[in-house]
């Protein structure tokens, strides 16, 4: 095919010669905005380059004229805010829980402190918000092992409970059924009485046997209407909560052979104003008394 | 077949226009379905209820179904279909590889739409964005692509015109991307030969990085590259003017194509992904500006000269204001890109509202265009339906376009700044859930702009098929043209 | 028949077996499915192919017997 | 409609040479000629109202009593809260931003529809500072023919004078922009003060710039480029036309044939030269040289074309001097040229299916943002449910629900606020940082003009409940005023015989 350079009359400009289907095209030259801002851009581009991390190589790269790392920058950020609450912490450290609560500003602090910590080793065990697992706790409700004013959930997070720390709350409850104290039968009798002192599963036909069981063996440290004694960390089994569950079968269990579980000492993974925090916020959760 | 008088002395070339007919039936079919789509799930996510609590009608499984509808069936049918009129056209010569080949991609390719979309409502996914079919329906997709290539190289070989017309370079870019996209994106091992579940090649940070070279380059590619390669066809051809520079395309083209496949980490900043790798995305992004607008500038200065005909030629209107949209979300992205607006925009409605303006500005309203044109073309009829209807169109459109990105733009910001707000201790100010009740109003606007714009789709499937039928609703009332002692319009 | 199409027919009749034996293993409901289709796709597919070629020679004889 | 498939183009003619060119092709720089007229007149007029609004808007002040700012119009992201005059804005608010945009763009296309690119003529930022950069150059430079002369002259001290003193005003000009942009975010007076004694942020300093940089090159250099090849407005103002839009329009039928011949009256002239007549276009080119973007009005409708009208004023002033009929070039429609041209009259319609459609849409977004913004709230209450844990259960067998309650008080004077329940028997309330007995119902004070935040704690019986859940409503109630709001919530407790 011939091609055939022609000069459009409407631009004056000339074609390139070919023609598809057709269609021809004009040899207009590039706008000069549009390379100059092309042209800057590009300049721009590589100026990044230059400034910040950018060309890799081998297992390295360059790390930019201005040293930037994201990394970094976050690390100042967390930096920054722990500088600003320094002085804050200082004194939660040092101040009773009363100071505390007479000063917003430090209880602004300590709840905000309290609530990353939580998050960061409290949640894995006692649930986002503490609403508690089987076997752990929920800490949002009003039924407390070891107490709940400020002071006792302080104390619990610094020493554990049975933990390896020299305070920790520390409390047994004999094996009634491996140790042969109580045959399954009584031990039956027992898991009925205690059915009615929160009244959800149905009592069985033994109540009365229970009763007297439960006088002789429970009472001493549940308290004989099952209301529990936090001296030695009883769980009032009057009430509707129950650390292991309600049913028959897990009453009985219990009895036979408890299961009691371990809460580690924090103190010597935090500092005293952290753990403050952490009470603090613990206490505000719903359940604080 | 009219023979252009330019080729006189050729010997006429009887092109296969069945295949093209079959392609642009399948995009408008698949344009109203992922429209339809597209409101329910507006709608779903203004009225969650609506999803009646079945697990086929949850958004996550129909999410895809739109997006896949949208993008590939709708967008890839008006992609094959018009590549294989431009190859033919501006190649002089037919189909390479025979009618039963050229049959087989197209049904190959509807096969490989529907079992996607029916895998994605039954739950299975890989859940890549814009790639979530599994490995089997990826095999099959490669097979349809290569096939596809081949006819279209082919027809390339055989051509008889002495160069190759820009059109076909940005399709050719278009295919031999995708197709490098797809297979290295869906690199994974499947659990069993038999089975659906694979996991994927690359894990990580790698895996995210991969995974938005793909997508970046899906919309380079295929909603950019692609839809360029039409408008270079049917802006000229519709307005009966010249491309206005050779040159800028030539530069451009290259431009585009180098930079683009760049760009994807823009997509993963503040992850992550390494420092440098975002600073590269960033600044490839930026570069990207002039090329991308050198499309722009092609398409509508080849305009100048025929700007009267934007009255009288339906699909011009939708051409012109898809390049308006292109060069707006052409900018819109670079600066998206930046850093410290990704830093407000990211994850936010914004972004939804900058690819819908990409995707129904652009890609919908050039196809639109191009089937305006084509219609009447490959059903030989002399002009379409009704002019008036695709001016009904237009504007319904324009205004559905116009709900959808103002009140997702807004929402994203509203959003990017409440995401961000915090309190004095460092703690988010607002919970996830605030945000979602602040955009409602937003939510309920976008999915009103979506039912405009399937309303001017259903006006078009009605006004395409009457025309196809041959009917004419104002033969008699044509559109006036300029008489010859007016103004002079140059190029009339 | 030309041989494009003799090539495509084959391909098809090839695809239509692997859904056969895909159905056959399958592990799961997609697999099943996917398996079945493709299987019916093949067959529909090369069933238009054959239509086609005895359409176009009928058109032929036609267009003979007219002229 | 579907071009004919023979698409031999007439207005390309043969050569077989290609002339040579660079790169890229060297602007060829717009050079106006400046005129007066009605046009003008009106562009003086609007460009004077827009830039005085623009710089002097920040410095109005507006009393907002005390602890408010008092500046008219702010913008205040740092604080998020915008002043408008009488109207305080919040962020929740901003949701009224998408009927502002939705109604501006319903405008543009109405004002298009009937009246063409009068946005782009007029108002639009690009044209008004280009004007103003423009009316500087003239001052200093002279008109088009000195600037010619002058582009052409060599460089000499005056003419560096000259243009270091109108690179110097222009930059002043952008700076004066950039400075009033960022007033419009920060209090202007203190900001001045800051700005000038390197105390102000340094987000001030970049945007400052930024806007003085754009300010600069766009009104000063990039100019008609950016409307010709940037912008994608006149894109869908151009697809909005049709032949009922009022455009500038060259009458051509009255015009043609041009040239510079005397116009003899037609009783003077042979009939055997009246098809020769002149038309009334003296082919001056004013009309030409007048025109900003540098385009030939006569040659029709093009897409560089921002309708400013100009060419108008050019073309009547010639007509005037030189005694031909005025408006040649005029304001018309595309129908009624093409009416003239054939000897009929045809009237304007304005009034059309689409422009009533328009008018319509736009009644009705006014309508609803007016109600939106006349009904938006002082006070505002949000309560979130906590998403962990979602309930409690508590020794007595009772469940507990815990909520974020927040109250937004808009006004400027504390609010004091009591919350109770409605539709949830035997339901008692606490604040969980007290340690107190359950109420019926709980105090929150709200300080003026911020958002109250407190953490209830909501009490009930589980027999309440239907599927695990029981859908009540808070009740807030302003104990000044007692105006009680409702917001809907719900109660979670166990969905399945949970016993645990």
């Amino acid at each position: 095919m011939p091609t055939k350079i022609e000069k459009d009359e409407h631009s004056g400009t000339d074609t390139t010669g070919h023609v598809w289907d057709g269609v021809r095209e004009l040899n207009t030259p590039l706008p000069k905005w549009w390379v100059w801002v092309y042209a800057a851009c590009v300049v721009w581009g590589f100026a990044l380059f230059l400034l910040y991390p950018s060309i890799p190589y081998g297992s390295g790269y360059f790390h930019g004229l201005l040293g930037y790392s994201s990394r970094v920058e976050a690390m100042k950020g967390v930096a920054e805010m722990h500088a600003r609450h320094a002085a804050d912490m200082d004194r939660i450290a040092s101040a009773d829980f009363a100071t505390i609560k007479a000063d917003p500003k430090l209880v602004a602090t300590a709840e905000a402190a309290g609530r990353i910590a939580f998050a960061n080793n409290c949640q894995p065990c006692h649930g986002a918000g503490g609403e508690g697992h089987v076997g752990y706790p929920a800490l949002g409700d009003d039924v407390w092992l070891w107490g709940g004013k400020v002071e006792d959930i302080a104390a619990t997070i610094t020493h554990g409970i049975r933990s390896t720390d020299a305070d920790a709350r520390n409390s047994q409850m004999p094996s009634f059924g491996a140790d042969g104290q109580l045959t399954a039968a009584q031990i039956g009798a027992v898991a009925d009485y205690v059915s009615t002192l929160y009244g959800i599963a149905t009592p069985g036909p033994d109540v009365q046997k229970g009763a007297a069981l439960f006088a002789d063996n429970c009472a001493v440290c549940h308290g004989d209407k099952g209301q529990g004694n936090r001296e030695v960390g009883a769980p009032p089994l009057a009430a509707k909560v129950h650390l292991y569950g309600n049913d028959r079968a897990t009453i009985v269990a219990q009895i036979t052979r408890p299961r009691m579980g371990v809460m580690p000492n924090w103190n010597t993974r935090l500092d005293p104003a952290t753990i403050k925090s952490l009470a603090l916020y613990v206490h505000a959760l719903g359940g604080g008394e | 077949m009219v023979e252009p008088l330019v080729s006189a002395g050729r010997a006429p070339v009887e092109y296969n226009e069945a295949i093209v007919r079959k392609f642009i039936i399948a995009a408008m079919f698949w344009a109203v379905v992922a429209f339809t789509v597209g409101v329910y799930l507006a709608s779903e996510l203004s009225w969650p209820q609506l999803n009646f609590g079945l697990s086929f009608l949850n958004f996550g499984r129909l999410r895809p179904v739109h997006t896949s509808a949208a993008i590939f069936a709708f967008g890839g049918c008006a992609l094959l279909g018009t590549s294989f009129h431009v190859v033919q056209r501006t190649c002089h010569a037919r189909l390479w590889g025979g009618d039963a080949l050229a049959n087989f991609i197209f049904w190959g390719f509807q096969f490989f739409i529907v079992m996607a979309a029916l895998s994605y409502v039954m739950g299975y996914s890989q859940s890549r964005e814009y790639a979530e079919p599994e490995w089997h329906l990826d095999i099959w997709l490669t097979i349809v692509w290569v096939l596809y290539l081949l006819v279209f190289v082919g027809t390339l070989m055989k051509r008889e015109e002495p160069h190759i017309y820009v059109a076909n370079w940005f399709y050719l870019s278009f295919i031999v991307t995708v197709a490098m996209l797809h297979l290295v994106n869906n690199a994974a091992l499947p659990v069993h030969w038999a089975g659906t579940k694979s996991y994927s090649y690359f894990s990580g940070a790698q895996d995210a990085l991969v995974q938005w070279w793909y997508g970046h380059n899906a919309v380079g590619f295929f909603l950019t590259a692609g839809f360029l390669g039409m408008m270079y066809y049917f802006i000229p051809k519709a307005a009966n003017r010249p491309i206005y520079s050779y040159r800028l395309s030539i530069v451009h083209f290259w431009s585009l194509i180098f930079i683009y496949i760049w760009a994807g980490p823009h997509h993963l900043h503040w992850t992550a992904l390494p420092d440098w790798a975002q600073t590269l995305g960033m600044a490839f992004s930026i570069m990207l500006w002039m090329p991308s607008w050198g499309g722009m500038i092609n398409g509508l200065m080849t305009l100048s000269g025929a700007w009267d005909k934007l009255r009288t030629e339906p699909s011009l209107g939708f051409s012109v204001t898809a390049v308006g949209f292109y060069g707006m979300s052409t900018f819109e992205g670079p600066v998206m890109s930046i850093r410290d607006v990704n830093a407000l925009s990211h994850y936010t409605d914004w972004g939804i509202g900058h690819v819908h303006s990409g995707s129904l500005g652009w890609v919908a309203f050039i196809s639109f265009g191009a089937i305006y044109y084509l219609v009447p073309v490959l059903w030989h009829q002399k002009a379409l339906y009704s002019a008036r209807l695709a001016a009904w169109h237009y504007w319904i459109a324009t205004l559905g376009i116009v709900f959808y990105i103002s009140a997702m733009w807004v929402a994203g910001i509203m959003e990017g700044l409440m995401w961000r707000a915090y309190d004095a201790n460092g703690f988010l100010q607002y919970s996830f859930s605030e945000s979602v009740v602040a955009v409602h109003p937003f939510f309920v606007i976008r999915m009103l702009g979506g039912v405009l714009f399937l309303i001017g789709a259903l006006m078009m499937v009605y006004n395409l098929v009457m025309t196809a039928r041959g009917r004419f609703a104002d033969a008699a009332a044509s559109p006036p043209r300029l008489a010859g002692g007016l103004a002079p319009a140059v190029g009339d | 028949m030309r041989p494009s199409d003799w090539l495509v027919g084959i391909m098809m009749a090839v695809f239509g077996l692997v859904g056969l034996v895909l159905v056959a293993h399958a592990y799961d409901d997609e697999m099943y499915l996917f398996g079945a289709c493709l299987a019916g796709f093949a067959l529909i597919f090369d069933y238009g192919l054959v239509k086609a070629h005895y359409d176009a020679t009928d058109r032929a004889r036609a267009r003979a017997d007219h002229g | 409609m579907c071009m004919p498939l023979v698409a031999a183009n007439d207005v390309v003619s043969a050569m077989n040479t290609a002339s040579p060119q660079g790169l890229y092709a060297t602007r060829v720089k717009v050079q106006p000629m400046a005129v007066h007229g009605i046009a003008r007149r009106v562009k003086w007029l609007i460009l004077i109202a827009c830039l005085g609004i623009y710089y002097l808007l920040p410095w109005l002040r507006w009393d907002r009593g005390p602890n408010a700012p008092n500046q008219a119009v702010l913008l205040d992201i740092w604080e998020r809260r915008f002043y408008l005059f009488w109207i305080e804005l919040w962020p929740q608010d901003i949701y009224l931003l998408t009927g502002f945009l939705i109604i501006a763009a319903l405008s543009l296309f109405l004002v298009t529809a009937m009246f063409g690119r009068v946005w782009c003529g007029y108002t639009c930022p690009q044209t008004v500072w280009t004007d103003l950069f423009m009316w500087v150059e003239r001052l200093i430079e002279g008109d088009r023919n000195a600037r010619i002369r002058l582009d052409a002259a060599p460089m000499s001290a005056s003419k560096l004078a000259r243009r270091i003193a109108k690179h110097a005003v222009w930059l002043g000009i952008a700076f004066w922009t950039g400075g009033a942009w960022i007033m419009y975010y920060v209090d202007a007076p203190t900001v001045v003060g800051e700005f000038w004694t390197g105390r102000a942020d340094m987000s001030v300093y970049f945007f400052t710039g930024l806007f003085t940089a754009t300010t600069y090159l766009l009104a000063g250099w990039a100019r008609e480029q950016v409307c010709t090849y940037m912008c994608p407005w006149p894109r869908f103002q151009s697809a909005m036309f049709d032949e009922q839009t009022l455009v500038v329009t060259y009458q051509g039928w009255r015009g043609e044939p041009r040239g510079h011949g005397r116009r003899e009256p037609a009783s003077a002239l042979k009939t055997s030269d009246l098809a020769n007549k002149l038309g009334d276009c003296v082919d001056c080119s004013a009309c030409v040289q007048a025109c900003p973007t540098g385009i030939d009005i006569r040659d029709g409708i093009q897409l560089e074309c921002i309708g400013c009208g100009l060419c108008v004023d050019a073309c009547n002033h010639v007509m005037d001097k030189s005694g031909g009929t005025p408006w040649l070039i005029t304001w018309d429609t595309l129908a009624r040229q093409q009416a003239k041209a054939e000897g009929r009259s045809e009237k304007f319609r304005l009034v059309r299916p689409r422009t009533v459609l328009y008018a319509g849409l736009l009644l009705i977004g006014l309508v609803l943002l007016s109600v939106a913004m006349v009904s938006r709230s002082r006070f505002d209450v949000t309560i979130l449910h906590d998403r962990a844990p979602l309930f409690v259960r508590l020794a007595d067998g009772s469940l507990r629900n815990g909520y974020e309650v927040k109250l937004a008080n808009k006004l400027p004077e504390p609010g004091h606020f009591s919350l109770s329940v409605r539709g949830l028997a035997d339901a008692r309330l606490s604040l969980a940082e007290q340690v107190r007995p359950p109420a019926a119902s709980v105090d929150i004070d709200v300080e003026r003009d911020s958002v109250g935040d407190a953490r209830v704690l909501l009490e009930a019986r589980p027999a309440d409940l239907h599927d695990g859940a029981a859908v009540f409503d808070f009740v807030v109630t302003n104990k000044d005023t007692g105006k009680q709001t409702l917001y809907r919530s719900r109660f979670m407790g166990p969905s399945g015989g949970s016993t645990r």
